[in-house]
């Protein structure tokens, strides 16, 4: 019931939105229904936090506890974005980057994003996963390219195509998946995609088409997630598409596409009876942090720099989840979290300051604090967030890896910690003399609706406090749902 | 050994001819023969579709076949024959230095590609697990199209025929995904293509032609 | 006490320190609340702590788990005889600090008082916590968050480039060492990830990992301690700050960083092998000497503070490193004395050095100069500041009867037991440690006279110096209270070393004994070997001095005449004749030419504007930190060219990453 | 503590106060044969601090209290270092209380001091001569202890009475390290205490002068505390090389009265001896020019250390 509703909710969202979404009230409506969504993931929560893991409609979806949090992530933070990008996408209507037009598209595609994401999360039909896939990608698109400038225009290209030729070689990879579990499960029933069928008999899947098909799965899902050499499209819409876009984008898809990685490795892995899925995320891993890290270093606009400061942190929870084991998995669960939130919180107060200095140029945006203490703090104790200090959440996750991997993979680290090192540098000396020092920026001329960075960054102050128990039980549960060698 | 029944033969020849016409496009220089070919490949693919529903008796690949027609043999080529027209690129050709060469590394791409379906089609019980090899090889050979391809267009045809490498993939392995797959995979591809066509225009609004090279500004300057 | 623990109350005050911090947030802009009524709050705080933690010095230890934390790894703490040493200097150092912050602190002044007050306290409090952490986790967190408290009250006047520069290098540098420090975490969990301190002791690890642990925690604290090479930040951040800020960081946060090598490498790596101490008395006495020469050079009154602080820092690690040598080699006594030596210094240290920094704020305020060139006579006109500041240079300067020169003793006392090391080549090689910590507490004292004499002594460089008016109360109970503390330490040491007895028994298995020492008498070893009476001392030195004033006022008429200075005749005498902070370093920097990187501008002979312009700057920059922020920038030009935006040559990418990882499966 | 220790910690108070000007009569006598000039009387510096007594104090007009209190600290300094130097008995209830290292540091207050105050004359000469009093302090300061240390290893113990006596009381054995020591210690000695070829008492050429032109503006008493300090610190130099290399003849131990009279006139031949070979050093050399100053004593501070390995090399 509450799934339904769930998934129901802004898939009608979209659908009416498409409507009237070019209407003053659209923004609102944008809102209330994300707002509604994340009432219908907090009900499904209860649920859970009261059953359990439950299958439903003929075991086409399923909430587990590795799903559940992630379903809880993602409707917040849509929730959260719907608030925020009320008054921004008015300023921008203001500003005329936008008409009317333009934003009934955004309003309802956005809320088609977040269906597709919901959808891609809680079906259990790896088939369905993937046409959610497909569908987040291509209801992105437009927005992305929602300015309509030639920058936008060719970042849209970029992520179309290769998203769209990453994501065929995940069908192919899925058509594997297929083809090696109809042997064991037989064609007849449709329950040779089901996630959880494919878990039980995962012993018996043959290895040589499941490692083939994990490769497939890899590069195509790892390419939606960011993961270098695949990164590619990934700076250039983040940097063009409107900041409530690289906010989701960054937050959630990510995550979502990171989700869909994890689930095949679990099922590769348990039929390999071999590590070597584990290396390959370990492999990616390294090198997007590595890459990342250097790439960061020459950033100048200030959107691209958080960008790929998102690369960085998908490479370290791949890395965590190729070590495996319960601290690291449980670390890369609650890494998955804290990053989605503080990264979108980021992404909130840039969009301001990048709106009040009109350029997302850093040399042009300067002293933030004196302009507006709240979005200059906003912006300064994100990226300290994100730099994985304390009291937030990034570091308690970023302690769990860097300790064991001290032990269970050594040869790692030196290129974790320069990587780390190198970002750090890079970061903060960007955003320092954006936040400090003398203003460049006029003062901005709307209240900013800072109210979600802030909830963003007091949750995952409170994380990095404060684990809840039951939420830990889901990490735990997960964890050891992912095992690893 | 026996001789193969008819229609195996006859799916083997469409089977070549779906890799014949991978190369065809790999080699080809102007865009509405590439669509053209696409169309081509499409129909080729309907009726392997249709030869292994008949053969199998499988109602659903009827249904899929019925879909790749509509889709790929009509209504996609249509859509792209109109875009080109409203476009006018219709004597677009693609600047491509020695297609010698590329026909060479497709050739080293397809014999790569049965080594990888070799120990698929081993396990393989399906009667049409020979033309897996050619499935990849086809998949393959559409990626090295749009690699090397330079005009907008002609990248999404490559697209499209990936598509359908995939879906004779899918097809020669399992005899088709099951169908409430095969039915969100139709309307991907349907809505990729109009979301495309919207794309073009904002495109064509901007810039004065479909060709790649506007669409390298966003980089790392030096 | 009172029915409550130690611990439980110790806690209670640093949380009281954060409570003040938040309620400063209350009215942010007012100076009166937030920087005068809470910052005496928050001493009071300080004088609770520094009573607690005299209790708990001979108290056994006590533990205690908090509900929050990581779920498999809550918040442990421990308050034993080592974290009560460093939680007294915290407290007694803080109350200082804060008294004086309290008249110290102007509106308009960079950051708002109330938020200055809340990074100051929550500041205070991450110390505190660091030193009761008893898991990884905790000890981390605490530590991150002294880290980064510390940065935005560095940053306090943000406005000024050099400012923001310095407190980026500061948090990029803390960062590097925390990362040290959690991999030497890492490593000492051995495996099972046990990550509580009382896991850590039970495991012993092989000599290869506990070497690899022990490296790691001298890295990632010696960054923090700035140990050379690691020291750059220092000079920078310290002057930085607003003074009472700049004394805490460099009088406690640095001693953090000294307790924390002591605690990984006695107490949970355990068994510490005598050649780390080799290692730890290279680096201390290096940075000794570096330290100090540098200071000879500075210009900058804070910076050259800031210098001495890096002298400190080495002569304690040196002494820490002598510990661990003794330790190694199983001779646990002289292991105790070496330790005891260091804490010793420690605690002086942070007196001493936050009494300057204090006296430099002072300065600051009544002057608004920084630069000793324009400074000069000014104890006519701020005497308190003068006076006070001048015990603590001449503690500093290592001179009996005052404390710098007990903890100087102790030390030397413990290099001359370096030949009963049963090894040949290290006990010809200590010795030469203990050379270089006389040179450098010589150089010290050169140091603190041109310090003290060119601020405070002579005629004023500057006219509007002798508008130059003396600081308030509070900053004056500030300074008397440090000065208090440094004529203590000095005049007491049997009593201070019989409450520091506990930290060395619980690190090297014993203290010190107690060989025929009454209490006015300092006899660490037999009494025959060594022995030493401050107070007997002092008392000589008075009564004699006395004496002699007594006589010559009874026998000798008491006439005085004031005139000018004799000017040779040449009859223009001017301030500028003094020498300057410059003239008064030249030996130095004749001396140790190597050791610096010097650009000079020397005037022709046909100048009719003459101008001599001397820049001293630190080689350490220049070979180490410049060519690797250029390595990175290649490597970060490098993998441009990955990116060149042509979306065929990412597809190309995709490709060939399917595949190699397609061969790489096949294969 | 008897009171023989009391009586022989006063008598050498008493002795090092009243004979300090003396030995430095002495030693410029010795000078002025050396150089055939006409010697002044040998108690030419009491009659130079008499004289100082009776003036008017003029005082520089911006100097703080420091200025004028300084004077009786040093002169304090230098007295209370005479008492702990064991120049004629080894029972010296005072020395439990500080040790060589004290000492040193003892010194070193009466150097800062001493510094402080010249600075607080504001004029060039005073803060020059204290940059260079100080430049060679801090290098003849850790020389000064390497002296000691070696003293105090062969001895194993830091407190100078102990040591002396050990050295007297050992069968009279040869100490290489020792050799090296002297070298060093009459090095520091010279260059501590502003003879030449570090410093020439005898001029006020601002090129050179050290320890005169932190004096210069002092007057009458001030001056004459000073004057009488710097002829303690003399002695006391003196007193402590006899105490480290020819121990012999001090009344070692518990002794009895008797060996504390012999005592006397022992001192009495080590310091005519001693001011005379000074006056005979400071003939032979040349003044150096100051920025060699650094070299000479570098030069000793290498033959202390040396002297330090020396004797854990042979362990003797």
């Amino acid at each position: 019931m509450e799934l339904a509703l769930l998934l129901a909710l802004p898939l009608g969202g979209a659908l009416m939105l498409g409507v009237f979404g070019a209407r003053r009230l659209g923004a609102e409506l944008n809102a209330f229904f994300s707002i509604a969504t994340f009432g219908a993931a907090c009900a499904l929560t209860v649920r859970v936090i009261a059953e359990g893991n439950f299958v439903a409609a003929r075991e086409q979806f399923f909430i587990d506890p590795f799903n559940v949090f992630l379903v809880d992530l993602t409707a917040f933070v849509g929730c959260t974005t719907a608030l925020f990008s009320r008054p921004y996408m008015r300023v921008e209507l203001e500003h005329g980057r936008l008409t009317a037009g333009r934003l009934r598209l955004y309003h309802s595609m956005y809320q088609l994003f977040i269906f597709t994401m919901l959808l891609a999360l809680t079906t259990n039909n790896m088939g369905l996963l993937w046409v959610a896939m497909e569908a987040a990608t291509l209801s992105t698109v437009l927005l992305v390219t929602l300015y309509r400038t030639p920058a936008s225009l060719e970042a849209g290209w970029k992520y179309f195509i290769l998203c769209g030729v990453g994501i065929a070689q995940a069908l192919f990879g899925t058509i594997l998946l297929y083809f090696a579990a109809e042997r064991v499960l037989g064609s007849e029933g449709v329950t040779a995609l089901l996630w959880t069928h494919l878990n039980d008999v995962k012993g018996q899947l043959e290895p040589t088409v499941l490692s083939l098909a994990f490769v497939f799965l890899l590069v195509g899902y790892g390419t939606k997630m960011g993961l270098a050499p695949l990164h590619n499209w990934l700076p250039d819409a983040h940097a063009e598409g409107p900041t409530p876009i690289s906010a989701v984008l960054s937050g959630l898809l990510l995550n979502v596409a990171l989700y869909a990685v994890v689930r095949c490795k679990i099922l590769v892995e348990g039929s390999l009876h071999s590590s070597l899925p584990s290396q390959m995320l370990m492999g990616f891993g390294l090198l997007s942090v590595g890459l990342a890290a250097l790439f960061l270093w020459r950033q100048r606009d200030i959107k691209r720099l958080f960008a790929y400061s998102s690369i960085e942190h998908m490479g370290i929870i791949s890395f965590a989840f190729g070590m495996g084991g319960p601290i690291a998995n449980f670390a890369g669960l609650l890494h998955m979290t804290v990053h989605s939130l503080t990264k979108s919180a980021i992404f909130f107060a840039v969009g301001h300051a990048a709106q009040a200095a009109g350029s997302q140029i850093m040399d042009n945006i300067r002293g933030l604090l004196s302009i507006s203490p709240t979005v200059g703090w906003g912006l300064m104790l994100g990226t300290l967030a994100i730099l994985g200090l304390p009291p937030f959440g990034v570091f308690a996750s970023e302690f769990l890896i860097l300790t064991t991997a001290v032990k269970t993979q050594p040869w790692a680290i030196p290129i974790l910690v320069a990587a780390l090192g190198i970002a750090f540098a890079a970061i903060f000396r960007r955003v320092q003399p954006m936040v400090f020092g003398e203003a460049s920026v006029p003062h901005l001329a709307h209240v900013p609706a800072l109210l979600p960075v802030f909830a963003h960054l007091i949750i995952v102050l409170g994380l990095g406090v404060y684990i809840p128990s039951y939420l830990a039980h889901w990490y735990r549960e997960a964890a050891h749902l992912i095992g690893g060698f | 050994m026996a001789p193969l029944s008819w229609d195996l033969q006859l799916l083997n020849v469409c089977a070549a001819l779906l890799l014949l016409l991978a190369f065809a496009m790999l080699s080809q220089r102007r865009i509405v023969t590439l669509v053209d070919l696409l169309a081509l490949q499409g129909a080729v693919l309907c009726v392997a579709t249709a030869l292994v529903a008949w053969r199998t008796g499988k109602s659903h690949l009827y249904l899929s076949a019925l879909l790749t027609l509509g889709l790929k043999v009509l209504f996609l080529p249509w859509l792209l024959r109109r875009l080109i027209r409203r476009l006018d690129v219709y004597w677009d050709t693609e600047p491509m230095a020695n297609i010698g060469g590329t026909m060479l590394l497709g050739l080293l791409i397809v014999i790569f590609a049965f080594g990888l379906a070799q120990p698929i089609s081993a396990l393989a019980n399906t009667s049409t697990k020979s033309t897996i090899g050619i499935a990849v090889a086809v998949t393959l050979l559409a990626f090295l199209t749009m690699i090397t391809r330079k005009k907008a267009m002609s990248q999404i045809v490559g697209f499209l025929s990936m598509e359908n490498g995939l879906f004779f993939a899918a097809m020669s392995a399992t005899y088709g995904m099951p169908m409430v797959v095969e039915l969100g995979v139709a309307l991907d591809v349907l809505v990729a293509m109009l979301v495309l066509g919207v794309f073009f225009f904002q495109i064509r609004e901007r810039f004065e032609s479909l060709d790649l090279h506007h669409f390298e500004s966003l980089k790392e300057e030096k | 006490m009172m029915g409550m623990s130690s611990l439980s109350t110790c806690l209670a005050l640093l949380a009281g320190w954060i409570v003040i911090g938040i309620a400063g947030l209350a009215r942010p802009m007012s100076v009166r609340f937030a920087g005068r009524a809470l910052f005496l709050a928050g001493a009071l705080c300080g004088a609770g702590l520094a009573l607690v933690s005299l209790w708990a010095l001979n108290a056994p230890p006590e533990q205690a788990v908090l509900p929050i934390g990581l779920p498999d790894l809550p918040f442990h703490l421990r308050l034993d005889a080592l974290s009560a040493v460093f939680l007294l200097l915290l407290g007694v150092t803080s109350v200082g600090t804060s008294v004086f912050g309290a008249g110290y602190f102007r509106a308009g002044e960079g950051t708002a008082p109330g938020l200055l007050c809340l990074q100051y306290h929550v500041f205070l409090a991450s110390m505190g916590f660091v030193l009761i952490a008893n898991d990884a986790y905790a000890f981390m967190f605490a530590w991150e968050i002294m880290a980064l408290a510390s940065y935005f009250l560095v940053t306090t006047q943000h406005r000024i480039a050099e400012i923001r520069r310095a407190g980026f290098l500061y948090l990029l540098i803390a960062h590097l060492g925390a990362l040290g420090i959690l991999l030497c975490f890492g490593v000492l969990q051995g495996g099972h990830w046990e990550m509580t301190f009382d896991a850590m002791r039970a495991l012993r690890l092989g000599p290869q990992w506990a070497t690899c642990a022990f490296l790691l925690a001298f890295f990632g604290f010696g960054a923090k301690a700035g140990l050379v090479p690691l020291h750059v930040w220092l000079p920078e951040a310290h002057p930085a700050a607003p003074s009472p800020v700049s004394a805490l960081m460099s009088a406690v946060m640095l001693k953090m960083a000294l307790y924390g090598i002591l605690r990984v490498s006695f107490d949970l790596i355990g068994a510490p092998l005598w050649w780390w101490g080799l290692i730890a008395l290279g680096v201390g006495l290096f940075s000794a000497l570096y330290g100090v020469v540098f200071a000879a050079a500075q210009t900058d009154m804070k910076r050259l503070l800031a210098y001495s602080s890096i002298e400190n820092i080495g002569i304690a690690c040196a002494g820490l490193g002598l510990a661990l040598v003794f330790a190694g080699l199983g001779m646990a006594s002289l292991a105790a004395l070496a330790v005891i030596a260091m804490l010793y210094h420690c605690l002086n240290h942070a007196l001493m050095k936050s009494l300057l920094f204090l006296g430099t704020g002072a300065v600051l305020h009544a002057t608004g100069q920084r630069n000793l060139g324009k400074l000069g006579g000014l104890m006519r006109y701020m005497p308190w500041t003068a006076w006070l500041t001048l015990i603590g240079a001449l503690a500093i300067a290592s001179l009996p009867p005052l404390n710098g020169f007990v903890s100087e003793w102790l030390l030397l006392q413990a290099f001359l037991f370096t030949d009963q090391i049963p090894r040949t080549f290290i006990n010809m090689l200590l010795p030469l440690g203990a050379a270089v910590v006389a040179l450098s507490a010589a150089l010290a004292a050169y140091v603190m006279v041109k310090f003290y004499g060119v601020i405070f002594l002579g005629v004023p460089r500057e006219g509007t110096l002798v508008r130059a008016h003396d600081c308030g109360r509070l900053e004056r109970f500030g300074l008397a209270w440090l000065a208090a503390g440094c004529v203590l330490l000095g005049l007491l040491p049997v009593q201070v070393i019989a409450r520091l007895n506990a930290a060395a028994i619980l690190l090297v298995g014993t203290g010190l004994g107690e060989h025929g020492q009454r209490w006015w008498l300092l006899a660490p070893l037999t009494q025959g070997r060594a022995s030493y009476g401050p107070i007997a001392f002092f008392v000589g030195v008075l009564s004699i001095v006395l004496l002699t004033a007594l006589v010559v006022r009874l026998f000798y008429h008491g006439r005085v005449r004031f005139s000018l200075p004799w000017d040779c005749g040449f009859g223009q005498l001017d301030a500028r004749m003094q020498d300057s902070a410059e003239g008064f370093g030249q030996p130095v920097r004749h001396v140790f030419q190597p050791f610096f990187r010097i650009e000079r501008e020397l005037p022709s002979a046909f100048d009719n504007a003459p101008k001599y312009r001397v820049i001293v700057t630190d080689r350490v920059w220049y070979a180490l930190y410049e060519p690797l922020v250029g390595l990175v920038r290649r490597a970060a030009n490098g993998v441009a060219w990955l990116q060149q935006g042509r979306v065929t040559t990412y597809l190309l990418y995709g490709f060939v990453t399917l595949l190699v990882l397609l061969g790489v499966v096949l294969a | 503590m008897n009171v023989i220790a009391l009586l022989t910690q006063g008598l050498e108070i008493i002795v090092a106060v009243a004979a300090a000007p003396l030995f430095l009569g002495w030693i410029n006598q010795c000078r002025a044969w050396l150089q055939n000039r006409s010697a002044p009387s040998v108690l030419q510096p009491y009659r130079t601090i008499q004289k100082l007594f009776n003036k008017d104090a003029v005082i520089a007009a911006n100097s703080s209290a420091l200025f004028r209190v300084a004077p009786y600290i040093v002169f304090g300094a230098m007295t209370l270092a005479a008492a702990i130097i064991p120049s004629m008995g080894t029972r010296l209830p005072f020395t439990a209380a500080a040790d060589a290292i004290a000492l040193v540091g003892l010194l070193a207050t009466a150097r800062v001091f001493m510094a402080l105050a010249a600075m607080d004359s504001g004029t060039a000469f005073g803060t020059l001569g204290a940059r260079r009093e100080m430049m060679v302090g801090f290098l003849a300061e850790p020389a000064l202890l390497m002296v000691i240390f070696v003293a105090s290893l062969i001895s194993a113990t830091t407190s100078l009475p102990a040591i002396s006596e050990h050295l007297t009381t050992e069968a009279i054995g040869l100490y290489p390290s020792l050799a090296f020591t002297a070298v060093a210690f009459t090095m520091v000695l010279l260059a501590e205490n502003g003879r030449i070829p570090i410093d020439n008492p005898a001029t006020h050429l601002e090129l050179t002068m050290i320890h005169e032109a932190m004096l210069l503006e002092y007057s009458a008493r001030h001056l004459a505390l000073m004057e009488w300090a710097a002829a303690l610190k003399l002695f006391n130099y003196a007193c402590i090389g006899f105490a480290l290399f020819l121990p012999w003849g001090i009344a070692a131990g518990a002794a009895a009265p008797n060996a504390l009279l012999l005592a006397i006139p022992v001192l009495a031949v080590k310091l005519v001896l001693a001011g005379s070979g000074l006056a005979l050093i400071e003939t032979v050399s040349a003044k150096l020019r100051v920025f060699r100053a650094p070299e000479f004593l570098a030069t000793a501070f290498l033959f202390a250390v040396l002297g330090l390995l020396v004797h854990l090399l042979l362990g003797a």
